[in-house]
């Protein structure tokens, strides 16, 4: 596409987000699509991010707040399940780690560097309900 | 399916008349329109075929000129044949989005009846508006009579939905004088006239749900100028011959012959008028006065406005010794635009014609066969002289003192 | 089928998203969990527009798109006509047999700023409405003009301070009250109006689905919780919503038929409006000694519109 | 070249019966012009209409006429508008009036001396087609002071022209052309 002169790509400034034909793309998983590198998925703002969002597996209880109000379609759900963050698309704002219900949170800010397995062993413990204060 | 309007082979239909009848036959699938005069009577006419069954398609009657344009703007991405039709004060209302018609190269025919702007508020024909579209990217292409307006409709259809063009046309016709009169029109049937355009081919349609696409777009400063480089040579390289092929079509199918030039006994000329609408044919009629006198008089009527035929024009007018253009819109603040373009046309050639500029008709106002004899007798002044004996901007047909500029 | 989509979150997390990331939308964005929402309650194919705002100069940049269903921008003004343009196509390539994909039905939806929806694209929307298009439209309502820069819209309510109406010595800031675009759009006779807000999801996407049930236009007023120009963190986006919902400041409920009001979320806590508008800065200089009745006041208005409501849902039972 | 101009108020069908003569006269090969001067002004202003007809092609367009026949369809127009502007030697003058023509001439001294005919169409249209549409019966009061086509040829052709409305109007109609064609003095 950058490489693009005036006369070679397609009238009317139109965009294609998909390679070809897709029957219904509610029912395609994004692993599942042939997307099109005009597509914005095609694309990271990994370098918009300060700070990181990590993910705690054990601390999970797939309630999917972080997934219902992540902007940047960046926590990745399977089958009912929190899987993952998107990193090429997460933007760093931390809406899911304010939104996650448990204690500790399964989801914490860290700086952009930081190693995800130290990360995991720094995590906060699950407190017994009683020393609660 | 819409019922077969039985037309005559000759009706007598004014201007928009001859604008619906040419809409029906396209068998548009989305006129949204807002009414305004003169063009009002294209929708309402069209309003009466869909209410007696003539007409398939969509008719919206949206809240504004803009809102027009915007839902012909969404139809034709939708992918579709879409047309309206407006003036004036509409016209520059849907201004805005007239500009994104062409940009997103949606092929979309707007009939546009010339009416002045105001202030003064006035519903009276001049050209206006189709001076404010000029820059606007769509084919810009003039009436002279009803039979000019059923015949440019047809033909607008079949250039700018042609999938090398895929720009938006206006057809321009003067308001009342043209839009008003009723004449002659010389008719095809309905089959004929709508296998003259040809079917609707959709390109980057939206309702092609298979292949979802993205319209209107923004480009930073990283690719616009592309885009509108790419614009402007579809409109430069690709539509005049489409034009002429289209014409050249028409002529097979009803022996009328029309031109990107209407070059009228210009072959040995020495001087000549070159004007826009119905001015064209009222000129023509002086012209033959003058040659029943042995004056070599002609005129040249700008067929198409936009992409302006620059090349045909400076040939058409290459013998002439003075040439006088026409303006029928307040320059305000310059020569007049016909001026400009042909100073422009002419400035590299081997002709050295005097050219001079008349600023007529504002409003309305008539353009007697009087005051066409007069700018001629001024024409052949300049001839014999080789130099303007007028100032090179005059007003004519106005009240009171004399009133020129240059 | 939807009803088991979202019966529950973990259900509605199954959805395969049409919206995508790397849209250059700020951090902690309201719009985009919006339009999440909105696109991720329905399977049925979509055919989409935007005015110009946030939202489209954000999503549509060349040369990269957001949008996995067609998508249509013209200018600030008309995304409403955009769409009513296109599903008018639709009909009359339905009647007249040429739908390239005939066995489906397309919902139409545009989205505009509360700049395009309460202001400059008004006419136009209240257009579509009285013609009847079946379409939805979502005002992504964040009380100003956030992507020129914070302008004061006709959203912008009394006291805010924005870019046009900024607080200052002698002035507090946005002296009008807020537009009551639910009334205006109910009186079109829309056969469904609804005031929504993102964090309280299932009350909204339950709205958006009935929208999409709905034959002829829809209006939805979304709240927009605007992290750069409310002048929150990015973080709280959320936080802020729920306080607007719960304080009362940003009533939950629908209008259908232009007559019948029903209040569809009560909060189990009232929470004062001083703690909303604290939240944001926006609102600071309301906290000082010069300022401060125009906290009772608002706290008065806030109870006095949902005062108002409840007689509405009560003179329709 | 012949040159008509209609003398009417906005809403008393000067356009329609200019059109209708058009098309009467185009079926007969001849080319035709018909258009009117509009302003913004509303029903019952004055307002003139045109017509145009030749056997050869017609390329003017201007709107100033000397025209040959001055068709009058509102009595008080002879006294409120100027009728004769840009009058030629021969100019013809059917004016609508309950006057006799006499009478009429002598209540406008302007006339005096001119080809003047006079028929009381508002009356003929009032009495036949039930409502104040003087358009349809000048056109018969011309045929017969033209001669332009004999009243048969014309009847049959203008029923054709008004072929889309009821047959109880298309009727009363061609009543009033008879009448104004037989009455017109």
């Amino acid at each position: 596409m950058l490489q693009n002169g005036w006369d070679t790509f397609e009238i009317g400034t139109i965009l294609r987000p998909f390679e070809g034909s897709i029957s219904d793309a509610s029912a395609i998983l994004p692993e599942d699509r042939l997307y099109s590198q005009s597509n914005s998925f095609s694309v990271s703002v990994a370098d918009w991010r300060i700070e990181k969002p990590l993910f705690n597996k054990d601390l999970c209880i797939d309630c999917q707040f972080c997934w219902i109000y992540c902007p940047d379609m960046s926590i990745i759900s399977r089958d009912k399940k929190m899987v993952a963050v998107d990193y090429d698309h997460c933007k760093g704002c931390g809406i899911c780690v304010q939104v996650c219900p448990t204690t500790p949170k399964a989801l914490l800010m860290f700086p952009e560097q930081k190693d995800e397995e130290e990360a995991l062993l720094e995590w906060p413990k699950k407190e017994k309900k009683e020393k609660e204060n | 399916m819409a019922d077969i309007f039985e037309l005559r082979d000759i009706e007598v239909w004014d201007g928009n008349m001859a604008a619906s009848h040419a809409l029906r036959q396209a068998q548009v699938d989305v006129v949204a329109a807002y009414p305004i005069t003169p063009s009002t009577p294209i929708v309402e006419n069209y309003a009466s075929f869909m209410a007696n069954g003539y007409i398939d398609g969509e008719f919206v009657m949206a809240e504004s000129e803009h809102g027009a344009m915007s839902c012909c703007i969404g139809a034709s991405a939708a992918g579709g044949r879409v047309a309206t039709a407006t003036s004036s004060q509409g016209f520059a209302l849907m201004l805005e989005t007239l500009y994104s018609a062409s940009g997103m190269r949606l092929p979309i025919v707007l009939n546009v009846v010339n009416r002045a702007i105001g202030a003064p508020l006035n519903v009276n024909g001049d050209h206006s508006d189709m001076y404010m579209g000029r820059d606007s990217g769509w084919i810009q292409i003039d009436c002279y009579n009803p039979q000019d307006v059923y015949d440019m409709n047809l033909v607008a259809f079949r250039v700018c939905e042609d999938h090398g063009i895929r720009l938006p046309a206006m057809v321009h016709q003067d308001g009342f004088m043209t839009s008003h009169t009723a004449q002659r029109v010389k008719t095809l049937s309905d089959d004929v006239a709508y296998d003259f355009i040809g079917e609707f081919k959709p390109m980057n349609d939206m309702l092609d749900l298979d292949h979802p696409v993205t319209h209107g777009v923004q480009t930073e400063e990283d690719w616009h100028f592309e885009h509108k480089a790419r614009q402007h040579h579809a409109l430069m390289s690709a539509v005049l011959p489409k034009i002429q092929e289209a014409f050249d079509g028409l002529k097979a199918l009803t022996g009328r012959q029309y031109n990107l030039v209407e070059s009228y006994t210009m072959d040995d000329a020495e001087i000549a008028i070159v004007c826009m609408g119905t001015s064209v044919e009222t000129a023509q009629e002086v012209s033959n006065e003058l040659r029943a006198q042995g004056i070599k008089a002609g005129v040249v009527g700008i067929r198409v406005f936009r992409p302006f035929p620059l090349e045909q024009i400076a040939d058409a007018l290459k013998g002439c010794k003075a040439i006088a253009t026409l303006d029928r819109s307040s320059p305000n603040g310059t020569v007049g635009a016909l001026y400009n373009e042909l100073a422009g046309a002419l400035f590299n050639t081997s002709t050295h014609a005097v050219l001079t500029n008349y600023i007529y008709g504002l409003g309305g106002r008539d353009l007697t066969k009087s005051s066409i004899h007069t700018i001629y007798r001024d024409l052949q002044a300049n001839a014999q002289a080789g130099s303007p004996t007028t100032p090179l901007q005059q007003f004519i047909g106005l009240r009171g003192p004399k009133l020129s500029f240059f | 089928m939807f009803q088991a989509k979202t019966k529950n979150l973990k259900n509605f997390s199954t959805s395969a998203e049409r919206f995508e990331g790397a849209n250059l939308l700020c951090p902690g964005c309201a719009h985009s969990i919006i339009v999440r929402e909105v696109l991720n309650a329905t399977n049925d194919h979509l055919i989409l527009g935007a005015s110009t705002g946030c939202l489209e100069v954000c999503t549509a940049v060349y040369p990269h798109t957001s949008w996995d269903a067609s998508w249509i921008h013209i200018g600030f003004e008309n995304g409403s006509s955009a769409v009513a343009g296109a599903e008018a196509m639709y009909k009359v390539l339905k009647n007249k047999g040429r739908l390239k994909q005939p066995d489906r039905t397309p919902k139409f939806v545009a989205f505009g700023g509360d700049g395009a929806t309460y202001d400059i694209g008004f006419q136009w929307i209240s257009g579509c409405f009285e013609r009847g298009h079946d379409m939805m439209y979502v005002c992504l309502d964040n009380e100003v003009y956030a992507n020129t820069g914070g302008q004061r819209s006709s959203s912008t309510p009394i006291g805010a301070s924005a870019s046009t109406t900024p607080s200052g010595r002698i002035s507090y800031g946005e002296k009008q009250n807020k537009k009551d675009m639910m009334a205006i759009m109910a009186a079109h006779g829309a056969p469904y109006v609804a005031q929504v807000a993102p964090n309280q999801w299932r009350d909204m996407v339950a709205k958006i689905q009935k929208g999409f049930a709905t034959e002829g236009p829809v209006f939805i007023n979304a709240m927009s919780a605007c992290t750069t120009e409310w002048k929150f963190s990015p973080e709280d986006t959320i936080a802020i919503s729920d306080l607007a919902t719960d304080s009362l400041v940003f009533p939950l409920y629908e209008i259908i038929d232009g007559t019948k009001l029903n209040i569809t979320y009560r909060p189990k806590n009232v929470i004062p409006v001083r703690d909303y508008l604290g939240a944001q800065g926006r609102f600071k200089h309301l906290f000082t000694k010069q300022y401060e009745y125009l906290i009772n006041e608002w706290q008065a208005r806030v109870d006095a519109k949902w005062e108002l409501l409840q007689r509405r849902e009560e003179a329709c039972l | 070249m012949l040159e008509i101009r209609w003398h009417s108020r906005a809403g008393q069908g000067a356009v329609t019966g200019a059109k209708g003569l058009a098309e009467v006269v185009a079926s007969t090969g001849k080319d035709v012009q018909a258009f009117a001067f509009y302003g913004s002004a509303k029903r019952g202003a004055a307002m003139t209409a045109y017509n145009r007809f030749d056997d050869k092609v017609i390329l003017n367009h201007e709107k100033f006429m000397q025209p040959d026949y001055v068709l009058v369809i509102d009595p008080a127009l002879v006294y409120a508008t100027d009728i004769t502007a840009n009058e030629k030697e021969n100019t013809v003058y059917i004016i609508t009036t309950h006057l006799s023509t006499l009478e009429l001439i002598a209540s406008q001294p302007k006339l005096m001396g001119k080809k003047v005919f006079t028929v009381d169409c508002i009356k003929i249209s009032q009495e036949t087609i039930g409502k104040a549409i003087p358009n349809t019966p000048m056109l018969g009061a011309l045929m017969k002071i033209s001669r332009m086509y004999d009243i048969e040829f014309f009847t049959e052709n203008m029923f054709k022209v008004l072929k889309k409305l009821p047959q109880k109007i298309i009727d009363a109609n061609m009543i009033a052309i008879e009448r104004a064609y037989n009455e017109v003095k």
